[in-house]
């Protein structure tokens, strides 16, 4: 899922200098999993922004919101009479859900409550980690189910670099080196003579590198024909 | 003008009374409040009088919730249920204003009226949105207890039931109670009284003992458990309303290989001086703190035995409890060395071996050591019967009770009790202590009458859940599960209503009954004078 | 004011410069550019060293620049924020720095899509305005962008890109403020065959006054046929090319003659527009031609 | 002054009783709602109080190791200390919140805990919002 977490309110209270009616808008996916935008924290941010405003003499006016997926239009369509009148929304969802609210309503200025982190996974209650970095080319099958892309701070695809010590990564003695994970956990599967062939340089163009990236399932795409048949519907 | 139908109840005691005040302005703002149809003083509402004029009033008023303004709702809660349920409101249907321990005791005189206007102000308006939560009040559908053990904790556990008058299943694995060989008798006498309570169980026409049976599942609820029985003739059901675990310990004097303490009387022989003894296993941990007591009796022994052997006993705490202190007085007499220790102490080498600790008294030791002996309390079947009842594990192993000493023999499950060991422990008044604690634990909710399902519970509102996890994980009574819906669920049955997880959840989907989010808010603002 | 290259030099005496354009070889070998540089000397005032153009790998700019200074050339080095994130680039400003070069122009760089390694992973750890924001720090406060102190900055005479045919066209301008605000010195532009569009924005130039802020060399590119011409036109984005200028060389009867015509006619029109203080000639792989369109032009010989 | 004080259902409530019991007075101005456990505390509660105009709140709870909840006093920890920074950053100070633990038989923590709370907001003066009631 896609991990996040809340800017410092200091810069929130910055980001909305010079508006007045602001929708706190949350997010019930990923967002609320890893305890960043649900609606438990759109309450809270409201709360604190409430208070702040009280406490400064700030013109703000804060509502709240919470929609099931604010990265779908159908969901962030529920927000159209919430959006009367308002002049920002703070959107606490990823950066996904941020830009489908400004795609739908671009007279109203959507400001980031989050800063959208990592595709990662819970390690335990309230720890997230960077699990995968969507280079759009999975070698998953050929490193003992461990991204190197992500995991190795220098992505390599060859094993671990010379600051491989103990177990853990130059760059931190907290950070675990992937490759040497990989190692492990290949040693483990009795598949270690992957690492011998060297791989060779990546192809790149799946993942960030190559351009936004869009992937069509055309077994779902309507066609042309059936949107016209289908009409505009409320 | 709202439509809430609230009465408010206001207990006067007597106006001799210290803190007693006029209560009759307090009596007409509480009329005065919208929504409350009525406002009465009762007399005394804990004698038989004021408890009728308290449902009489009620009944009169048309109300079908209120506030009772008394004292703490810790002392009297039962007997304001009991007046809801006699006036044909639901039993819960009430909140407490504590006016009593919460104003007029602790406020100057002339404070207690205004701050008992503030507390019955907060109790309306929590009131007011009240909610009727599931509830179920029920007499144990079974009043029997299931004891699963092997020996002698079992035994005791089962005697104490027995004399409650608690019919008492006991569920031995092996073809008859072990033999106690893993408790310490400080004298015969003692080891005969052990002998003679298996005995007793044995024959005692309340209890049935089911040997070469062991336990393979256990459902239901407080009150009505099923347990599945596997029997040398095949499963079979056993219904009862409670169970205490006393698995049979294994408490030992080992040395660092592994291998048993020698007898006290062969260690010269086997060229062994210098001998240090540790406490170990659950005990060093902050479950007991004083000398082992079979690191004593074997020190005692060693040093009797053999003068001028040199014993050393590391403890968190220098104290022996009981009637170990003549043990300790008569090791300390014939020079067993005792060292206080904050920390683990380090033991290098592979015999002789180095003992090195703080002890706060000397400082930093150093000790040289021919035998280092470990006493340590292990439980062989806690993992088993963790899986069976479905109950955590603690980091060494053992059957986890919940670390409370308000809560004795409880574990996170209702109804399911568990006798515990400690090194410090093992002594057999102390092991019939702790049977005690767990059977009195279950006779106390087979006995009270009714129990209580529901009330302060945390439900879970489906179509806001996240299914992030957070409450499943959190529970500390594992009530709170993902159902067949793909929602997560708390389980009535197991929810204790700590409200930890209503705090948690990130997508607001569960609220507590009893103490709702609107109800706390509601109670905020009344507090701080805010207007509804 | 002490100018700190060639470039510089003729850009604040007043006289109108040229710069042009000399692509690395696919090679190990140097020889191409010294034959470049002794073809094209005297013909401009600082020569632009392309840097892996269209993402594709060619001797580095920087190693180029060396071999035109040998023969006695000014170059220009260009460096693109796509192969080298900011502590690479800093080093290699350094170590240009350090061999003579004086003129870096900073740009982002072709996505290497455009090239012949497609599957090759981007840096663009920053844009070519942090670029010039970095090489100004270095020059001008002597310090690394980490703030490090150097023993001894860079002089550099800073050079941007700027592209008048890229939409959104009212932001094309505050682009280039932008980027004279990040430290441009100076500016080439997209080759350049609208001359209207190009006169619309040079007005717009104007009238925020950027024109006496940086120096703005007007680029232009000789056509070789009416082939390269639509291939510009369609394929290379950001670039008008308008259908006269395709007529005119489909209906040539030298078409290489009507390129070089072309040319020398735009840039002969763009010294009379305000603002323009040099031209920028790009003759891609037809290098040779240089010194024939800047003496038409009535530009050279160049001292 | 108002100070609006969280009280969980076993030590806390149970030592505020026993202050009671025992007459050990304390100041009116602090409002207490009971909670189940400390646990049910939500940062939400913590600054609706304040926004309603409380000067100081605090939560009360069993002793450390000691809950009977088992660890409904940790959490309660937890959400002390995110409301605390809240409070920082809007400017009105974590230090007008605080965590007490109490057991039941410590009445005598009460009057302590309370004059505690009332001379923070004597050092930091009342919160600006309560002038509105």
């Amino acid at each position: 899922m896609i991990i996040a977490e809340q800017k410092p309110l200091e810069e929130i209270f910055k980001l909305l200098q010079g508006h007045e009616r602001i929708l706190v808008a949350g997010c019930r996916s990923c967002v609320a999993i890893c305890l960043a935008g649900g609606e438990k924290e759109v309450g809270v941010l409201a709360e604190a922004l409430r208070l702040r405003a009280a406490l400064a003499q700030l013109p703000w006016q804060v509502d709240e919101a919470t929609v099931e997926r604010q990265c779908e239009k159908e969901w962030v369509s529920e927000l159209a009479p919430l959006l009367k009148g308002k002049d920002a929304v703070l959107s606490i969802a990823c950066g996904v859900g941020a830009q489908t609210i400004q795609a739908m309503y671009p007279q109203v200025r959507v400001l980031p409550g989050l800063n959208t982190s990592n595709m990662g996974a819970p390690e335990e209650a309230g720890v997230f980690m960077e699990k995968c970095g969507g280079c759009g080319d999975c070698v998953l099958h050929l490193t003992g189910g461990i991204c190197p892309i992500v995991r190795c701070a220098k992505s390599l695809l060859n094993g671990p670099c010379g600051g491989s010590q103990d177990g853990k990564c130059e760059i931190s003695p907290e950070v675990p080196c992937a490759w040497d994970q990989i190692y492990r956990s290949l040693e483990g599967l009795g598949r270690l003579e992957l690492l011998e062939e060297p791989i060779p340089p990546k192809n790149w163009m799946p993942s960030r590198s190559g351009g936004p990236r869009k992937v069509v399932r055309p077994e779902a795409v309507m066609t042309e024909e059936q949107k016209r048949q289908k009409g505009v519907r409320p | 003008m709202s439509e809430d139908r609230i009465a408010v109840l206001i207990c006067s005691w007597g106006a001799g009374e210290p803190g007693a005040f006029d209560l009759e302005p307090l009596r007409s703002f509480a009329a005065s409040m919208d929504g409350v149809l009525t406002a009465q003083l009762i007399e005394r509402m804990c004698s038989e009088k004021g408890q009728k004029d308290a449902v009489k009033g009620l009944r009169e008023s048309g109300a079908d919730r209120f506030v009772v303004a008394a004292c703490s709702p810790k002392t009297k809660s039962w007997l304001h249920r009991s007046i809801a349920t006699a006036a044909g409101l639901h039993p819960l249907a009430f909140e407490v204003a504590n006016i009593r321990e919460g104003a007029a005791y602790v406020h100057a005189r002339d404070l207690g009226p205004r701050k008992s206007e503030v507390i019955i102000r907060m109790a309306v308006e929590k009131v007011r949105l009240w909610s009727e939560p599931p509830f179920e009040e029920e007499m144990p559908a079974c009043r029997s207890v299931a004891v699963v053990g092997e020996g002698l904790t079992a035994a005791l556990a089962a005697r104490d039931l027995a004399a409650q008058g608690l019919e008492t299943d006991i569920i031995v694995p092996g073809p008859g109670f072990a033999s106690p060989s893993s408790y310490i008798f400080i004298n015969r006498a003692q080891r005969e009284s052990a002998l003679k309570v298996m005995r007793e169980v044995a024959l005692h026409p309340l209890v049935r003992t089911h040997l070469h049976t062991k336990v393979r599942s256990c459902e239901g609820r407080p009150g009505d458990f099923e347990l599945i029985l596997e029997a040398e003739e095949g499963p079979r059901a056993l219904e009862c309303g409670a169970v205490v675990l006393a698995p049979e310990p294994c408490n030992e004097l080992r040395g660092l290989d592994g291998s048993l303490a020698p007898e006290a009387e062969d260690l010269i022989s086997l060229g062994m001086r210098r001998i240090v003894i540790l406490p170990g296993g659950p005990s060093s941990g902050t479950g007991c703190s004083c000398m082992t007591p079979r690191g004593l009796l074997y020190a005692l022994e060693a040093a009797s035995m053999t003068p001028g052997i040199e014993i050393r006993l590391l403890g968190r705490e220098l104290r022996a409890l009981g009637s170990m202190e003549e043990v300790q007085h008569g090791a300390q007499r014939r020079g067993v060395r005792f060292h206080r220790i904050e920390a683990e102490p380090s033991v290098r080498g592979q015999g002789p071996y180095t003992v090195e600790f703080h002890d706060p008294l000397v400082g930093a030791c150093s000790v040289p050591a021919d035998l280092v002996l470990v006493d340590s309390v292990t439980v062989p079947r806690a993992g088993e019967l963790a899986s069976v009842f479905r109950l955590p594990l603690d980091e060494k192993g053992e059957l986890m009770s919940i670390e409370s000493r308000l809560r004795p023999g409880e574990t996170v499950r209702r109804g399911i009790y568990v006798c515990r060991y400690r090194v410090g422990n093992m002594i057999y008044e102390d092991v019939a202590l702790e049977a005690g604690a767990a059977a009195s634990r279950a006779s106390e909710l087979l006995l009270r009458g009714a129990m209580e399902i529901g009330g302060t519970v945390a439900e879970v509102e489906a179509e806001k859940c996240s299914v992030c996890l957070g409450c499943v994980r959190l529970c500390p009574y594992s009530a709170a599960r993902i159902g067949e819906a793909g929602k997560a669920v708390i389980d009535v049955e197991l929810c204790q209503g700590c409200g930890s997880c209503v705090s948690l959840c990130p997508s607001k989907a569960i609220d507590i009954y009893q103490y709702g989010e609107a109800q706390i808010i509601a109670q905020e603002r009344a507090a701080l004078g805010r207007s509804r | 004011m002490r100018a700190r290259s060639n470039l510089e030099r003729v850009l604040l005496s007043g006289k109108f410069a040229v710069t042009a354009e000399i692509g690395p070889p696919k090679s190990a070998s140097a020889d191409k550019v010294r034959k470049n540089a002794r073809e094209m000397r005297g013909s401009a005032d600082a020569f632009n060293l392309t840097d892996n153009q269209t993402a594709m790998s060619r001797m580095s700019s920087v190693a180029c620049a060396v071999v035109l200074m040998q023969e006695g050339l000014e170059p220009v080095v260009q460096m693109t924020c796509r192969d080298r994130n900011r502590i690479a680039m800093q080093g290699d400003v350094l170590g240009a720095s350090a061999l003579g070069v004086r003129n870096i122009l900073c740009i982002s760089g072709d996505h290497q899509t455009f090239g012949n390694m497609k599957e090759a992973k981007n840096v663009f750890d920053v844009d070519s305005i942090q670029e010039l924001m970095i090489l100004r720090k270095m020059r001008d406060e002597g310090r690394l962008w980490s703030g490090d102190e150097l023993e001894v900055a860079p002089e550099l005479f800073l050079g941007a890109a700027a592209n008048p045919f890229a939409d959104p066209f009212e932001f094309r301008v505050a682009r280039l403020a932008k980027k004279a605000k990040a430290g441009a010195d100076f500016v080439q532009t997209q080759s350049i065959y609208d001359m209207e569009r190009f006169e619309r924005w040079m007005a717009l130039v104007r009238a925020r006054g950027l024109h006496e802020k940086v120096h703005i060399l007007a680029g232009v590119m000789p056509l070789k046929s009416h082939k390269v011409a639509l291939y510009m036109k369609n394929k290379v984005s950001g670039m008008i090319v308008p259908d006269e200028v395709v007529e005119r060389l489909k209906n040539a009867k030298d078409p290489k003659e009507e390129g070089v015509r072309i040319c020398v006619e735009q840039i002969e029109h763009l010294r009379t527009i305000e603002g323009v203080r040099g031209v920028h000639i790009m003759a891609v792989a037809w290098e040779e031609k240089v010194p024939e369109i800047v003496r038409r032009a009535g530009l050279g010989p160049r001292d | 002054m108002r100070v609006v004080g969280f009280i969980c259902g076993h030590g806390a409530e149970g030592a505020f009783d026993q202050a009671g019991e025992r007459r050990i007075q304390y100041s009116p101005d602090v409002m207490l709602i009971m909670m189940p456990c400390a646990g049910r505390v939500d940062v939400l509660h913590i600054l609706r109080a304040f926004r309603e105009g409380a000067d100081a709140a605090f939560v009360g709870c069993c002793l450390e190791g000691n809950c009977h909840h088992v660890y409904g006093n940790i959490e309660a920890r937890k959400r002390v200390e995110q409301a605390q920074g809240i409070l920082e950053s809007v400017g009105l100070g974590a230090r007008r919140l605080e965590i007490f633990h109490l057991a039941s038989n410590q009445a005598w923590k009460v009057p302590q805990l309370t004059e505690e709370m009332l001379s923070r907001v004597q050092e930091l003066g009342p919160n600006p919002l309560g002038a509105r009631a």
